[in-house]
């Protein structure tokens, strides 16, 4: 779940990271409580590449601002609306370094990444410095090796090390996938101060942080309407242009199934796993979320159960027919307690297809 | 003969009270798994499948002599559980748990490597050696012995592979299924490490998918160190860069983790690809006759 | 510094474990505030076996308790005069624990230690169990653990297990060496409540326990008039029954000198290390300290400089003589900077002694 | 020749802007210890004691060729200085400060034992090899270069013990002052073995104190592992009971850690048991010259 700038800033300062005291707006007619001049106006959108679209602007004095602050409420960001508009003094920068915290699958942990120039097309950045936390084992040092990777020398390698100290604690306490420093920029004083931050929450986490309770529907911005029902119940599904509705359980076998279907000529209409483990009322969820789109003229349903039981997808299935005994239903149902499925799905005159390759075939000569 | 598992591994069930590990451990005996006893703290005493069930792992050691643990306790109890297991000299720890949070696994995995227990999993169907001893949610009954040796990211797609190679009467050594997730313990390289030293397995195949650099690192592995054939098979290569693929979270994003650079790395180091599953049989039943020359 | 029952108590609580609902009275009157009867009555005092003394009363009523009360404030526990009493409710016990953390030498770092019994004599009890937190690694594994070893069983693995995840945030977030429930009772409900509670906080920790400033002298009462000074100005002294006042650096070189004058037929008055690194003025306390024993007939100095600087230390004893010409002044003063210190006690008309068994049988035929 | 270090090592200052650091640096140099360079964060790129102050022992490490850290950082910094010294490779790490809080020890240790670095201390005066590199706050003069090894967890008591065997023209191989904490890393057994390997130490001298077990575990590694003569001293004879003798904390409570128990300990091991330091000095002139028959 990616934070709002706003709301990573506030994390930030909880653990004791400096950002300009900024304050959140969400009407124009608040900047004219804003006393500091000149003063930047951001938009709070949750995808990147605001500023180039003109989600920042700066403002000299309060009818400026005031103007400025309209612009921007009423400007779209690919598809997002800002909720809110972060007002922040503009500060004097001396210099821009780019820091995060975020698990590494290679060094299998946390490691500490960071540029001496910070900026937005920092992935591409040839001068990405790494220094790994080695089994997730954090001691200040770490953050100054970073400062001295990072050419910096004297006291900025002090500041620097403690701005990662504090960084990790807001990586740790929050169960953060990723936490980023986006310009951490040298002010005028020679002081360091988070000017732009990221935050994401670890999804699977989001139990154990009830701080963020409630909040993940409004951080899934980038999602299509069906997809972000999906998410709201637990169904990952990807949405795609084609006609055939794919409903599979794990990652790998949705991907395969997928695959496939192109591979025979098919165009899938989307792709969706429902993941381990679910029941009927779970399949029923996902059948009816895949049936939703109009343009679904036939549902290729591929289950292998593992620690999915074959007799609750074979009642979701049942189900699904009784309500839309029209619908085309192309499905292939293994594994676990597949004979009892099997009786299930005969007696509701579904049937199924044992290979994979012909399921695929079936679907997709539906479809043309 | 086989990796990892065999008719002689003792198992116990951390969380075998539960709904997920009371159904597996019935289907796993089922299957002849030899399942010694389960594990549920504050539950000791009971009886749970015709096992004791225990309220700590050391006392389920000491009490069945159990040399492996399979983990199907709740995500945010699993870290506790799993160094619980390590703690007690389990020397093999498959953690079926989906949900885990990274950090968790990060310490999960540093504990794991300081003892050198081998741990399968998180997120990950297990492993299973048809005919002797399964661990975990595999369907045991898509399976047939023989002399494969399987390696999957995924789980629904090993049983897809178990299967359609049965049906082409080709059977399996084991498979072992290393889960999804970013940081897991058996990896590809440790799996194929195995097979390579297995008698009893002539060939091996290594199921991928998109995401991260694993298989990129697996080819270069091979290169120098198998000298068994294998085949190799990448999930997701039509799928849209930027996007998470399922509940495992496959993605490619910045331009890595492609199918493409997936592929390239595993014909570089003499594998050969697949591009369906069911290609993947078609492939081995080209290379067994070869063998048998 | 080990904290009152009271004060333990209230850290227990800060993490979650129950106690029993006390309040914490200054003076007798202020029990008729009470009003749950029975009602246990504890001296808070800091030396131990106060229950067989007459610390512990038991009341039913308030004018029992006032007069209870009253006792109690003025009974000394050798030599340890209550600051205060603990009211709490009499609890029905159903089964006694005990349970402690603390650091072992043997396993190199902390290790839970228990017994199914609770009581006084616990250190000598064969029922002692024992469970490592290898490399101060803790999880809640190890609590539970530590129940299976006690024969615990059912619901009470997890409510044991549970109190020991509290215990070690106890231990940890405040620097302890110990953390002690003697006893943790099982009450009539299966409940696991902490009846009394030992904490001992590192000293070398309390620099950074800001919550514990100013609190070390109050928890000092067994140590004697001499001793309590030196050690609120970081001198550590043993007062002995002796005449020889005995002044070094280091423990280990300071026992070895006492064993010294034993062994030459002295008796020591005290043992006073003054530590590594003390300067002119450090010394200086110390030499006062010493001298403030009317007892003491020769003072007896060894000083091995190492990390201690042999000019401070002559300076010291320069400023000592020239305020106390006719003291017993019996030196020995090698290591770094020797020279410029045999200088400044040659000016200062101070003879010093080369070897040590020299040293000390000269102060003992002073002292004779 | 000599144990743990001798003229080739490579030695570097954590805190050597401190106080202590730059006095003990200027010592250190004085004895011809060969000081590559300091480290103290933020003050990277000055000069001290002629050497180099860097920001990191990575640092400082990669430019010098640093084989041995001594750290003289404030308490409550010295685990994170520690950490450091351990992560940047450095195999010998000799930490002086006093007063680091038990906790952090238990950390440093742990971390200390799982890269397999040695660290000599906490609080403790460091190591001599006389005449050839002192680390640490040993007042060189006292020592001579000789055959003996002295293994003590007093500082003051091994400087004793040095000079008086200088006095009686006997000098050591190498002194450890191991140092007095409950939890140390090269302690007496680790100690024992290293001179027991060296071909040029003779004879060692164990120097004890009340508290703790230490001293019958050292004993016990005697029996089965040392064929050199070792001569013991334990100091406390004399203490009170349930006393803190001096800022080390040495303490008799329980009836443990007596100096009988540990004499006792000693002699069962054969080890013969001086009961004054001059004493020591007479045991090893009495071993010395059965030795070179």
């Amino acid at each position: 779940m990616r934070l709002r700038e706003y709301e990573a800033k506030q994390l930030f300062r909880e653990s004791g990271i400096p950002t300009p005291e900024g304050k959140v707006i969400r009407y124009a007619e608040e900047i004219f409580a804003n006393k500091i001049y000149p003063c930047t106006l951001k938009t709070q959108v949750l995808t990147g590449g605001r500023g180039k679209l003109g989600g920042i602007q700066f403002a000299d004095d309060p009818n400026d601002a005031y103007k400025k602050a309209q612009d921007i409420f009423a400007l779209e960001i690919k598809g997002d609306m800002p909720e809110a508009i972060l007002v922040e003094p503009k500060v004097n920068i001396k210099r821009e370094i780019y820091v995060s915290i975020l698990i590494d699958r290679a060094y299998r942990g946390p490691i500490i990444m960071a540029a001496a120039e910070g900026g937005v097309e920092i992935e591409s950045s040839d001068s990405i410095q790494i220094v790994p936390i080695t089994g997730g084992n954090y001691s200040s040092y770490l953050g100054r090796k970073m400062a001295t990777q990072l050419g910096l020398t004297g006291k900025d390698v002090l500041k620097f090390g403690n701005i990662v100290n504090r960084l990790w604690d807001v990586y740790t306490k929050n169960d953060c996938d990723l936490v980023e420093i986006n310009p951490l920029i040298v002010d005028g004083d020679g002081n360091f101060v988070a000017l732009d931050g990221k935050i994401t929450i670890n999804e699977d986490s989001l139990g154990r942080q009830p701080r963020f309770d409630g909040m993940l529907g409004a951080h899934l911005t980038d999602l299509g309407e069906r997809e972000f029902k999906g998410k709201m119940c637990d169904l990952n599904i990807v949405e795609l242009e084609g006609n055939i509705g794919i409903l599979c359980n794990g990652a790998g076998l949705t991907m395969a199934t997928m695959d496939l279907v192109f591979h025979h000529g098919g165009k899938p209409s989307n792709f969706l796993d429902v993941g381990g483990g679910a029941n009927k009322d779970h399949v029923t969820r996902a059948l009816d979320l895949v049936a939703s789109d109009e343009e679904v003229k036939v549902l290729l349903v591929n289950i292998l159960g593992g620690i999915t039981d074959c007799v609750e997808v074979a009642n979701a299935l049942k189900h699904y027919k009784e309500i839309r005994p029209k619908a085309n239903l192309v499905v292939r149902l293994v594994g676990n307690n597949e004979e009892a499925a099997q009786k299930i799905m005969n007696d509701a005159g579904i049937t199924m297809t044992n290979v994979l390759d012909d399921a695929v075939k079936q679907a997709v000569a539906v479809a043309a | 003969m086989s990796v990892l598992i065999n008719k002689d591994t003792k198992v116990i069930v951390q969380g075998i009270t539960g709904g997920m590990g009371k159904t597996h451990t019935e289907l796993m005996q089922a299957y002849g798994t030899n399942i010694v006893g389960g594990v549920t703290p504050g539950k000791g005493g009971q009886e749970v499948c015709g096992v004791p069930v225990f309220d700590s792992v050391s006392e389920a050691v000491e009490k069945t002599g159990a040399n492996c643990s399979v983990i199907f306790v709740p995500p945010y109890l699993a870290l506790d559980a799993a160094l619980e297991a390590i703690d007690a000299g389990v020397p093999l720890i498959s953690v079926i748990t989906e949900g885990l949070p990274p950090q968790d696994a990060v310490k999960l995995h540093a504990a794991a490597e300081k003892k050198g227990v081998l741990v399968n999993g998180p997120n990950c169907p297990g492993i299973i050696t048809p005919g002797e001893c399964l661990i975990g949610i595999h369907p045991g009954s898509i399976y047939m012995p023989g002399r494969v040796g399987l390696i999957s990211r995924s789980g629904t797609l090993t049983y897809e592979i178990g299967l359609g190679l049965k049906q082409a009467g080709i059977g399996l050594s084991t498979a072992v299924g290393i889960g999804g997730d970013p940081i897991i313990g058996i990896d590809q390289k440790i799996s194929l490490k195995l097979f390579e030293e297995d008698p009893d397995t002539d060939i091996i195949i290594l199921v991928g998918e998109i995401g991260g650099t694993a298989e990129e690192e697996a080819a270069e592995y091979i290169k120098t160190n198998i000298k068994k054939p294998v085949i190799g098979y990448i999930a997701g290569r039509t799928a849209p860069p930027g996007k998470r693929m399922g509940h495992a979270g496959a993605i490619i994003s910045g331009g890595k983790g492609t199918a493409e650079s997936k592929q390239k790395a595993f014909e570089a180091a003499g594998v050969q690809v697949a591009v369906t599953p069911s290609e993947i049989v078609e492939l081995v039943k080209q290379v067994l006759p070869a063998m048998s020359v």
